[in-house]
Protein backbone atom coordinates (compact mmCIF):
# COMPACT_ATOMS: atom_id res chain seq x y z
CA UNK A 1 0.00 0.00 0.00
CA UNK A 2 1.46 3.25 -0.82
CA UNK A 3 0.34 4.80 2.90
CA UNK A 4 1.37 8.00 3.66
CA UNK A 5 4.77 7.05 5.62
CA UNK A 6 5.80 5.25 2.25
CA UNK A 7 4.89 8.67 0.37
CA UNK A 8 6.78 10.48 3.43
CA UNK A 9 10.28 8.56 2.99
CA UNK A 10 10.13 8.79 -0.90
CA UNK A 11 9.52 13.31 -0.55
CA UNK A 12 12.50 13.03 2.60
CA UNK A 13 14.74 10.94 -0.17
CA UNK A 14 14.01 13.01 -3.09
CA UNK A 15 14.08 16.17 -0.96
CA UNK A 16 17.85 14.91 0.23
CA UNK A 17 18.71 14.46 -3.83
CA UNK A 18 17.99 17.99 -4.26
CA UNK A 19 19.54 18.67 -2.17
CA UNK A 20 22.75 17.13 -2.40
CA UNK A 21 23.04 17.75 -6.33
CA UNK A 22 22.77 21.37 -5.32
CA UNK A 23 25.55 21.71 -3.10
CA UNK A 24 27.37 19.34 -5.44
CA UNK A 25 27.32 21.65 -8.34
CA UNK A 26 27.57 24.61 -6.60
CA UNK A 27 30.52 23.10 -5.22
CA UNK A 28 31.93 21.48 -8.15
CA UNK A 29 30.90 23.19 -10.78
CA UNK A 30 32.64 27.01 -12.08
CA UNK A 31 33.42 26.96 -15.48
CA UNK A 32 30.62 27.95 -18.00
CA UNK A 33 32.83 28.41 -21.05
CA UNK A 34 30.89 25.52 -22.55
CA UNK A 35 27.42 23.62 -21.86
CA UNK A 36 28.87 20.51 -20.72
CA UNK A 37 30.05 19.33 -17.74
CA UNK A 38 33.99 18.21 -17.85
CA UNK A 39 35.96 15.61 -16.74
CA UNK A 40 36.99 17.17 -13.53
CA UNK A 41 33.69 18.88 -12.77
CA UNK A 42 31.92 15.58 -12.73
CA UNK A 43 34.44 13.52 -10.40
CA UNK A 44 33.87 16.36 -7.93
CA UNK A 45 30.69 15.90 -8.06
CA UNK A 46 30.40 12.39 -7.79
CA UNK A 47 33.45 12.63 -4.62
CA UNK A 48 30.55 15.14 -3.60
CA UNK A 49 28.07 12.66 -3.38
CA UNK A 50 29.55 10.06 -1.95
CA UNK A 51 31.29 12.23 1.16
CA UNK A 52 27.62 13.38 1.49
CA UNK A 53 25.96 9.93 2.13
CA UNK A 54 28.74 8.89 4.64
CA UNK A 55 28.62 12.47 6.29
CA UNK A 56 24.95 12.01 6.70
CA UNK A 57 25.47 8.19 7.93
CA UNK A 58 28.41 9.34 10.59
CA UNK A 59 26.15 12.16 11.80
CA UNK A 60 22.74 9.99 12.01
CA UNK A 61 25.39 7.69 14.34
CA UNK A 62 26.60 10.04 16.57
CA UNK A 63 22.81 11.10 16.91
CA UNK A 64 21.13 7.64 17.85
CA UNK A 65 24.04 7.32 20.43
CA UNK A 66 23.19 10.55 22.02
CA UNK A 67 19.28 9.82 22.37
CA UNK A 68 20.11 6.15 23.31
CA UNK A 69 22.16 7.83 26.33
CA UNK A 70 19.62 10.11 27.10
CA UNK A 71 17.19 7.68 27.30
CA UNK A 72 18.98 5.59 29.31
CA UNK A 73 20.01 8.37 31.81
CA UNK A 74 15.95 9.31 32.11
CA UNK A 75 15.57 5.00 33.04
CA UNK A 76 13.04 5.23 29.69
CA UNK A 77 12.85 2.90 27.43
CA UNK A 78 12.44 5.90 24.92
CA UNK B 1 -1.87 -2.24 -7.56
CA UNK B 2 -2.04 1.32 -6.95
CA UNK B 3 -5.48 2.93 -6.74
CA UNK B 4 -6.29 6.30 -8.20
CA UNK B 5 -5.55 7.97 -5.39
CA UNK B 6 -2.06 6.13 -4.76
CA UNK B 7 -0.95 6.96 -8.22
CA UNK B 8 -2.13 10.77 -8.08
CA UNK B 9 -0.06 11.17 -4.95
CA UNK B 10 2.67 10.03 -6.51
CA UNK B 11 2.05 12.22 -9.59
CA UNK B 12 1.99 15.40 -6.85
CA UNK B 13 5.31 14.45 -5.32
CA UNK B 14 6.60 14.19 -8.78
CA UNK B 15 5.16 17.61 -9.68
CA UNK B 16 6.77 18.89 -5.79
CA UNK B 17 10.03 17.55 -6.24
CA UNK B 18 10.92 19.14 -9.79
CA UNK B 19 9.67 22.52 -8.33
CA UNK B 20 11.87 22.53 -5.62
CA UNK B 21 14.66 21.37 -7.89
CA UNK B 22 14.01 24.09 -10.45
CA UNK B 23 13.61 26.81 -7.59
CA UNK B 24 17.45 25.42 -6.08
CA UNK B 25 18.62 25.42 -9.95
CA UNK B 26 17.26 29.23 -10.34
CA UNK B 27 19.01 30.42 -7.09
CA UNK B 28 22.06 28.26 -8.00
CA UNK B 29 22.49 29.65 -11.38
CA UNK B 30 21.53 33.45 -10.14
CA UNK B 31 24.89 32.86 -7.54
CA UNK B 32 26.84 31.87 -10.28
CA UNK B 33 26.42 34.66 -13.02
CA UNK B 34 24.48 37.32 -12.62
CA UNK B 35 26.86 40.49 -10.87
CA UNK B 36 25.01 41.53 -7.84
CA UNK B 37 25.87 45.58 -8.54
CA UNK B 38 22.95 46.13 -10.61
CA UNK B 39 24.32 48.74 -12.67
CA UNK B 40 21.80 48.16 -16.11
CA UNK B 41 18.42 47.03 -15.70
CA UNK B 42 19.12 44.29 -18.94
CA UNK B 43 21.31 41.09 -18.74
CA UNK B 44 24.32 41.68 -20.28
CA UNK B 45 25.72 39.17 -22.93
CA UNK B 46 27.94 37.54 -20.47
CA UNK B 47 25.40 37.05 -18.07
CA UNK B 48 22.68 35.21 -20.47
CA UNK B 49 24.89 32.82 -21.96
CA UNK B 50 26.17 32.06 -18.21
CA UNK B 51 22.73 31.07 -17.72
CA UNK B 52 21.89 28.84 -20.35
CA UNK B 53 25.34 27.00 -20.04
CA UNK B 54 24.60 27.09 -16.32
CA UNK B 55 20.81 25.35 -17.17
CA UNK B 56 22.54 22.83 -19.07
CA UNK B 57 25.13 22.09 -16.73
CA UNK B 58 23.10 21.97 -13.32
CA UNK B 59 20.48 19.63 -15.36
CA UNK B 60 23.12 17.55 -16.24
CA UNK B 61 24.82 16.72 -12.77
CA UNK B 62 21.30 16.75 -11.39
CA UNK B 63 20.84 13.96 -13.77
CA UNK B 64 23.80 11.80 -13.56
CA UNK B 65 23.41 12.32 -9.39
CA UNK B 66 20.10 10.84 -9.40
CA UNK B 67 21.55 7.73 -11.21
CA UNK B 68 24.42 7.48 -9.13
CA UNK B 69 22.09 7.79 -6.11
CA UNK B 70 19.43 5.16 -7.44
CA UNK B 71 22.26 2.37 -8.10
CA UNK B 72 23.75 2.81 -5.01
CA UNK B 73 20.62 2.96 -2.58
CA UNK B 74 19.00 -0.15 -3.51
CA UNK B 75 16.80 -0.12 -0.41
CA UNK B 76 15.04 3.31 -1.34
CA UNK B 77 14.78 1.88 -5.36
CA UNK B 78 13.24 -1.10 -3.42
CA UNK B 79 10.81 1.45 -1.22
CA UNK B 80 10.08 3.43 -4.76
CA UNK B 81 8.71 0.45 -6.57
CA UNK B 82 6.85 -0.54 -3.80
CA UNK B 83 5.08 2.45 -3.82
CA UNK B 84 5.07 2.73 -7.90
CA UNK B 85 3.42 -0.97 -7.97
CA UNK B 86 0.67 -0.61 -5.80
CA UNK C 1 -14.29 30.84 -8.64
CA UNK C 2 -11.29 30.97 -6.77
CA UNK C 3 -9.84 27.44 -7.23
CA UNK C 4 -7.15 25.55 -5.30
CA UNK C 5 -5.30 26.66 -8.44
CA UNK C 6 -5.77 30.08 -8.25
CA UNK C 7 -4.57 30.32 -4.60
CA UNK C 8 -1.36 28.37 -5.16
CA UNK C 9 -0.45 30.99 -8.73
CA UNK C 10 -0.99 34.09 -6.28
CA UNK C 11 0.77 32.42 -3.20
CA UNK C 12 3.48 31.62 -5.90
CA UNK C 13 3.33 34.92 -7.07
CA UNK C 14 3.97 36.60 -3.67
CA UNK C 15 6.40 34.38 -2.84
CA UNK C 16 8.67 35.04 -5.81
CA UNK C 17 7.52 39.23 -4.59
CA UNK C 18 9.22 38.43 -0.92
CA UNK C 19 11.99 36.76 -2.29
CA UNK C 20 13.03 39.14 -4.73
CA UNK C 21 12.52 41.93 -2.63
CA UNK C 22 14.72 40.83 0.09
CA UNK C 23 17.53 39.74 -2.68
CA UNK C 24 17.35 43.47 -4.17
CA UNK C 25 17.10 44.91 -0.20
CA UNK C 26 20.48 42.94 0.42
CA UNK C 27 22.02 43.28 -2.63
CA UNK C 28 21.48 47.15 -3.04
CA UNK C 29 21.21 48.72 0.40
CA UNK C 30 24.35 49.03 2.56
CA UNK C 31 24.17 52.01 4.35
CA UNK C 32 22.33 52.95 7.63
CA UNK C 33 22.95 56.60 7.88
CA UNK C 34 19.46 57.51 7.36
CA UNK C 35 16.09 55.73 7.21
CA UNK C 36 15.02 56.45 3.59
CA UNK C 37 16.15 54.82 0.17
CA UNK C 38 18.85 57.18 -1.50
CA UNK C 39 18.51 57.62 -5.16
CA UNK C 40 21.31 55.05 -6.17
CA UNK C 41 19.93 52.22 -3.95
CA UNK C 42 16.38 53.01 -5.74
CA UNK C 43 17.85 52.67 -8.98
CA UNK C 44 20.07 49.76 -7.74
CA UNK C 45 16.76 47.93 -6.45
CA UNK C 46 14.93 48.10 -9.45
CA UNK C 47 17.70 47.38 -12.16
CA UNK C 48 17.81 44.33 -9.64
CA UNK C 49 14.31 43.60 -10.27
CA UNK C 50 14.43 43.51 -14.04
CA UNK C 51 17.38 41.50 -14.23
CA UNK C 52 16.08 39.56 -11.95
CA UNK C 53 12.40 39.18 -13.97
CA UNK C 54 14.79 38.41 -17.03
CA UNK C 55 17.13 35.81 -15.31
CA UNK C 56 13.68 33.74 -14.12
CA UNK C 57 12.22 34.01 -17.56
CA UNK C 58 15.56 32.68 -19.30
CA UNK C 59 15.73 30.42 -16.71
CA UNK C 60 12.35 29.10 -17.32
CA UNK C 61 12.89 29.13 -21.26
CA UNK C 62 16.10 27.00 -21.47
CA UNK C 63 13.93 24.56 -18.87
CA UNK C 64 11.18 24.14 -20.78
CA UNK C 65 13.52 23.49 -24.43
CA UNK C 66 15.14 21.19 -22.12
CA UNK C 67 12.10 19.12 -20.78
CA UNK C 68 10.54 19.21 -24.48
CA UNK C 69 14.09 17.28 -26.16
CA UNK C 70 13.36 14.98 -23.46
CA UNK C 71 10.22 14.37 -24.13
CA UNK C 72 10.84 13.83 -28.15
CA UNK C 73 13.97 11.55 -26.72
CA UNK C 74 11.34 9.46 -24.94
CA UNK C 75 9.14 9.12 -27.85
CA UNK C 76 6.49 10.20 -25.25
CA UNK C 77 3.96 13.85 -25.79
CA UNK C 78 4.78 14.70 -22.35
CA UNK D 1 -19.17 36.88 -6.58
CA UNK D 2 -16.37 35.23 -3.81
CA UNK D 3 -17.83 33.25 -0.94
CA UNK D 4 -16.76 33.73 2.44
CA UNK D 5 -14.32 30.21 2.72
CA UNK D 6 -12.47 31.72 -0.60
CA UNK D 7 -12.38 35.10 0.84
CA UNK D 8 -10.99 33.81 3.96
CA UNK D 9 -8.41 31.48 2.11
CA UNK D 10 -7.32 35.35 0.32
CA UNK D 11 -7.35 36.06 3.98
CA UNK D 12 -5.05 33.33 4.97
CA UNK D 13 -2.64 33.77 2.48
CA UNK D 14 -1.92 37.42 3.41
CA UNK D 15 -1.26 36.93 6.59
CA UNK D 16 0.96 33.98 5.49
CA UNK D 17 2.73 36.14 3.29
CA UNK D 18 3.24 38.90 5.67
CA UNK D 19 4.49 36.50 8.13
CA UNK D 20 7.15 35.49 5.15
CA UNK D 21 7.89 39.08 4.85
CA UNK D 22 8.87 39.73 8.11
CA UNK D 23 10.88 36.59 8.41
CA UNK D 24 12.52 37.70 5.55
CA UNK D 25 13.00 41.01 7.29
CA UNK D 26 14.33 39.88 10.41
CA UNK D 27 17.12 38.03 8.70
CA UNK D 28 18.19 40.67 6.60
CA UNK D 29 18.39 43.32 9.32
CA UNK D 30 20.47 40.92 11.27
CA UNK D 31 23.22 40.06 8.99
CA UNK D 32 22.97 44.15 8.39
CA UNK D 33 23.85 45.23 11.60
CA UNK D 34 24.54 42.36 14.34
CA UNK D 35 27.94 42.18 14.98
CA UNK D 36 28.53 38.24 15.10
CA UNK D 37 31.49 38.32 17.87
CA UNK D 38 28.79 38.19 20.83
CA UNK D 39 31.07 39.78 23.10
CA UNK D 40 28.04 41.57 25.01
CA UNK D 41 24.39 40.86 25.44
CA UNK D 42 23.06 43.74 24.94
CA UNK D 43 22.30 45.50 21.53
CA UNK D 44 24.98 48.09 20.99
CA UNK D 45 23.52 52.04 20.38
CA UNK D 46 24.75 51.48 16.80
CA UNK D 47 23.33 48.12 16.64
CA UNK D 48 19.53 49.70 17.71
CA UNK D 49 19.83 52.50 15.42
CA UNK D 50 20.77 50.39 12.31
CA UNK D 51 17.57 47.82 12.91
CA UNK D 52 15.39 51.19 13.43
CA UNK D 53 16.71 52.41 9.59
CA UNK D 54 17.49 48.94 8.43
CA UNK D 55 13.37 48.38 9.03
CA UNK D 56 12.56 51.48 7.79
CA UNK D 57 14.00 50.84 4.48
CA UNK D 58 13.37 47.47 4.02
CA UNK D 59 9.72 48.07 4.09
CA UNK D 60 10.56 51.06 1.77
CA UNK D 61 12.26 48.83 -0.93
CA UNK D 62 9.92 46.17 -0.55
CA UNK D 63 6.81 48.60 -1.13
CA UNK D 64 8.31 50.32 -4.01
CA UNK D 65 9.35 46.95 -5.73
CA UNK D 66 5.70 45.81 -5.11
CA UNK D 67 4.26 48.60 -6.94
CA UNK D 68 6.56 48.35 -9.57
CA UNK D 69 5.80 44.62 -10.22
CA UNK D 70 2.20 45.06 -10.00
CA UNK D 71 2.34 47.81 -12.70
CA UNK D 72 4.42 45.35 -14.46
CA UNK D 73 2.77 42.28 -14.35
CA UNK D 74 -0.96 42.98 -15.56
CA UNK D 75 -1.54 39.35 -16.28
CA UNK D 76 -0.24 38.57 -12.71
CA UNK D 77 -2.91 41.57 -11.17
CA UNK D 78 -5.38 40.16 -13.83
CA UNK D 79 -4.98 36.57 -11.51
CA UNK D 80 -5.35 38.52 -8.79
CA UNK D 81 -8.57 40.64 -9.56
CA UNK D 82 -10.11 37.31 -10.34
CA UNK D 83 -9.36 35.59 -7.66
CA UNK D 84 -10.73 38.70 -5.37
CA UNK D 85 -13.64 39.10 -7.37
CA UNK D 86 -15.01 36.09 -6.64
CA UNK E 1 -8.19 23.43 24.74
CA UNK E 2 -4.88 22.97 22.40
CA UNK E 3 -6.10 24.56 19.80
CA UNK E 4 -5.05 25.08 16.44
CA UNK E 5 -3.59 28.53 17.24
CA UNK E 6 -2.37 26.83 20.53
CA UNK E 7 0.07 24.22 18.74
CA UNK E 8 0.75 27.32 15.58
CA UNK E 9 2.42 29.58 18.71
CA UNK E 10 4.10 26.42 20.08
CA UNK E 11 5.31 25.85 16.60
CA UNK E 12 6.51 29.18 16.16
CA UNK E 13 8.10 29.34 19.34
CA UNK E 14 9.98 25.80 18.76
CA UNK E 15 11.20 26.80 15.18
CA UNK E 16 12.26 30.16 16.71
CA UNK E 17 14.43 28.04 19.53
CA UNK E 18 15.61 25.95 16.46
CA UNK E 19 17.02 29.14 14.78
CA UNK E 20 18.51 30.77 17.37
CA UNK E 21 20.37 27.55 18.17
CA UNK E 22 21.28 27.41 14.68
CA UNK E 23 22.65 30.88 14.40
CA UNK E 24 24.52 31.11 17.82
CA UNK E 25 26.32 27.34 17.08
CA UNK E 26 27.50 28.74 14.27
CA UNK E 27 28.46 32.40 14.91
CA UNK E 28 30.13 31.36 18.08
CA UNK E 29 32.31 27.20 17.81
CA UNK E 30 34.29 26.82 15.69
CA UNK E 31 37.00 24.69 17.67
CA UNK E 32 36.42 21.05 17.67
CA UNK E 33 39.67 19.86 19.36
CA UNK E 34 37.15 18.47 21.77
CA UNK E 35 34.40 17.58 22.27
CA UNK E 36 32.90 19.97 25.40
CA UNK E 37 31.67 23.34 24.79
CA UNK E 38 34.41 25.99 26.63
CA UNK E 39 33.74 28.55 28.33
CA UNK E 40 34.36 31.26 25.94
CA UNK E 41 31.82 29.39 23.37
CA UNK E 42 29.23 29.26 25.95
CA UNK E 43 29.44 33.19 27.10
CA UNK E 44 29.42 33.52 23.43
CA UNK E 45 26.46 31.27 22.96
CA UNK E 46 24.32 32.93 26.03
CA UNK E 47 25.09 36.69 24.69
CA UNK E 48 24.03 35.58 21.17
CA UNK E 49 20.77 34.19 22.73
CA UNK E 50 20.14 37.51 24.39
CA UNK E 51 20.81 39.59 21.95
CA UNK E 52 18.60 37.95 19.80
CA UNK E 53 16.17 38.29 21.25
CA UNK E 54 16.36 41.59 21.70
CA UNK E 55 16.86 42.28 18.50
CA UNK E 56 13.64 40.62 17.14
CA UNK E 57 11.76 42.60 20.32
CA UNK E 58 13.07 45.67 18.54
CA UNK E 59 12.10 44.52 14.82
CA UNK E 60 8.93 44.12 16.16
CA UNK E 61 8.41 47.23 17.63
CA UNK E 62 9.02 48.76 14.84
CA UNK E 63 6.85 46.91 12.25
CA UNK E 64 4.15 47.37 13.88
CA UNK E 65 4.86 51.20 14.42
CA UNK E 66 4.25 50.94 10.81
CA UNK E 67 1.24 49.08 10.31
CA UNK E 68 -0.13 51.45 12.60
CA UNK E 69 0.74 54.36 11.02
CA UNK E 70 -0.38 52.88 7.56
CA UNK E 71 -3.23 51.98 9.08
CA UNK E 72 -4.30 55.55 10.27
CA UNK E 73 -2.66 56.87 6.88
CA UNK E 74 -5.51 54.94 5.21
CA UNK E 75 -8.24 56.32 7.54
CA UNK E 76 -8.40 52.74 9.02
CA UNK E 77 -8.72 51.38 12.42
CA UNK E 78 -6.33 47.80 10.94
CA UNK F 1 -7.54 17.47 29.94
CA UNK F 2 -5.57 16.68 26.45
CA UNK F 3 -7.76 14.41 24.79
CA UNK F 4 -5.77 11.45 22.12
CA UNK F 5 -6.18 13.75 19.15
CA UNK F 6 -4.58 17.15 21.18
CA UNK F 7 -1.44 14.88 22.74
CA UNK F 8 -1.09 13.28 19.45
CA UNK F 9 -0.86 16.64 17.66
CA UNK F 10 1.39 17.59 20.47
CA UNK F 11 3.82 14.58 19.98
CA UNK F 12 3.52 15.40 15.71
CA UNK F 13 4.79 18.80 16.40
CA UNK F 14 8.10 17.15 18.52
CA UNK F 15 8.48 14.82 15.79
CA UNK F 16 8.71 17.75 13.56
CA UNK F 17 10.86 19.79 15.36
CA UNK F 18 13.03 17.41 16.16
CA UNK F 19 13.70 16.55 12.70
CA UNK F 20 14.13 20.69 11.74
CA UNK F 21 17.09 20.84 14.65
CA UNK F 22 18.49 17.56 13.17
CA UNK F 23 18.72 19.31 9.33
CA UNK F 24 20.41 22.20 10.63
CA UNK F 25 22.70 20.25 12.30
CA UNK F 26 23.51 17.96 9.82
CA UNK F 27 24.07 21.97 7.67
CA UNK F 28 26.04 23.53 10.37
CA UNK F 29 28.61 20.49 10.67
CA UNK F 30 29.33 19.77 7.46
CA UNK F 31 29.98 23.13 6.98
CA UNK F 32 32.23 23.40 9.77
CA UNK F 33 33.97 20.12 8.97
CA UNK F 34 33.70 19.44 5.56
CA UNK F 35 36.11 20.60 2.72
CA UNK F 36 34.54 21.93 -0.46
CA UNK F 37 37.16 20.48 -2.66
CA UNK F 38 35.96 16.66 -2.70
CA UNK F 39 39.51 15.50 -4.45
CA UNK F 40 38.99 12.11 -2.54
CA UNK F 41 35.14 10.43 -1.80
CA UNK F 42 36.28 9.05 1.57
CA UNK F 43 35.56 11.19 4.72
CA UNK F 44 39.02 11.87 5.94
CA UNK F 45 39.98 11.22 9.25
CA UNK F 46 40.00 14.71 9.86
CA UNK F 47 36.45 15.31 8.59
CA UNK F 48 35.16 12.40 10.50
CA UNK F 49 36.61 13.29 13.79
CA UNK F 50 35.46 17.15 13.89
CA UNK F 51 31.98 15.69 12.60
CA UNK F 52 31.55 13.64 15.92
CA UNK F 53 32.75 16.22 18.24
CA UNK F 54 30.57 18.99 16.11
CA UNK F 55 27.59 16.82 16.81
CA UNK F 56 28.29 16.60 20.75
CA UNK F 57 28.87 20.51 20.53
CA UNK F 58 25.65 21.57 18.76
CA UNK F 59 23.46 19.18 20.59
CA UNK F 60 25.13 20.82 24.14
CA UNK F 61 24.46 24.57 22.77
CA UNK F 62 21.08 23.45 21.35
CA UNK F 63 20.14 21.90 25.22
CA UNK F 64 21.86 24.87 27.17
CA UNK F 65 20.28 27.72 24.92
CA UNK F 66 16.73 25.20 25.40
CA UNK F 67 17.42 25.87 29.26
CA UNK F 68 17.73 29.30 29.15
CA UNK F 69 15.41 29.73 27.21
CA UNK F 70 12.77 28.01 28.61
CA UNK F 71 13.54 29.74 32.26
CA UNK F 72 13.23 33.11 30.37
CA UNK F 73 9.96 32.87 28.65
CA UNK F 74 7.84 32.33 31.40
CA UNK F 75 4.49 33.20 28.88
CA UNK F 76 5.56 30.97 26.51
CA UNK F 77 6.29 28.32 29.10
CA UNK F 78 2.82 29.00 30.20
CA UNK F 79 1.37 28.52 26.93
CA UNK F 80 3.53 25.05 26.45
CA UNK F 81 1.49 24.16 29.72
CA UNK F 82 -1.61 25.16 28.77
CA UNK F 83 -1.16 22.87 25.93
CA UNK F 84 0.27 20.09 27.85
CA UNK F 85 -2.87 19.86 30.38
CA UNK F 86 -5.76 20.22 28.29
Amino acid sequence: MASEQNIQTFRDFLTQYNLVAEQCFTSCVNEFGSRTVNAKEESCANNCLDKFLKMTQRVSQRFQEHQLLNAQANGAAM
Amino acid sequence: MATDAQMQQVAELEVEMMSDMYRRMTNACQAKCIATAFKESELTKGEAVCLDRCVAKYLDVHEKLGKRLTNMSQGDEAALQKIAQQ
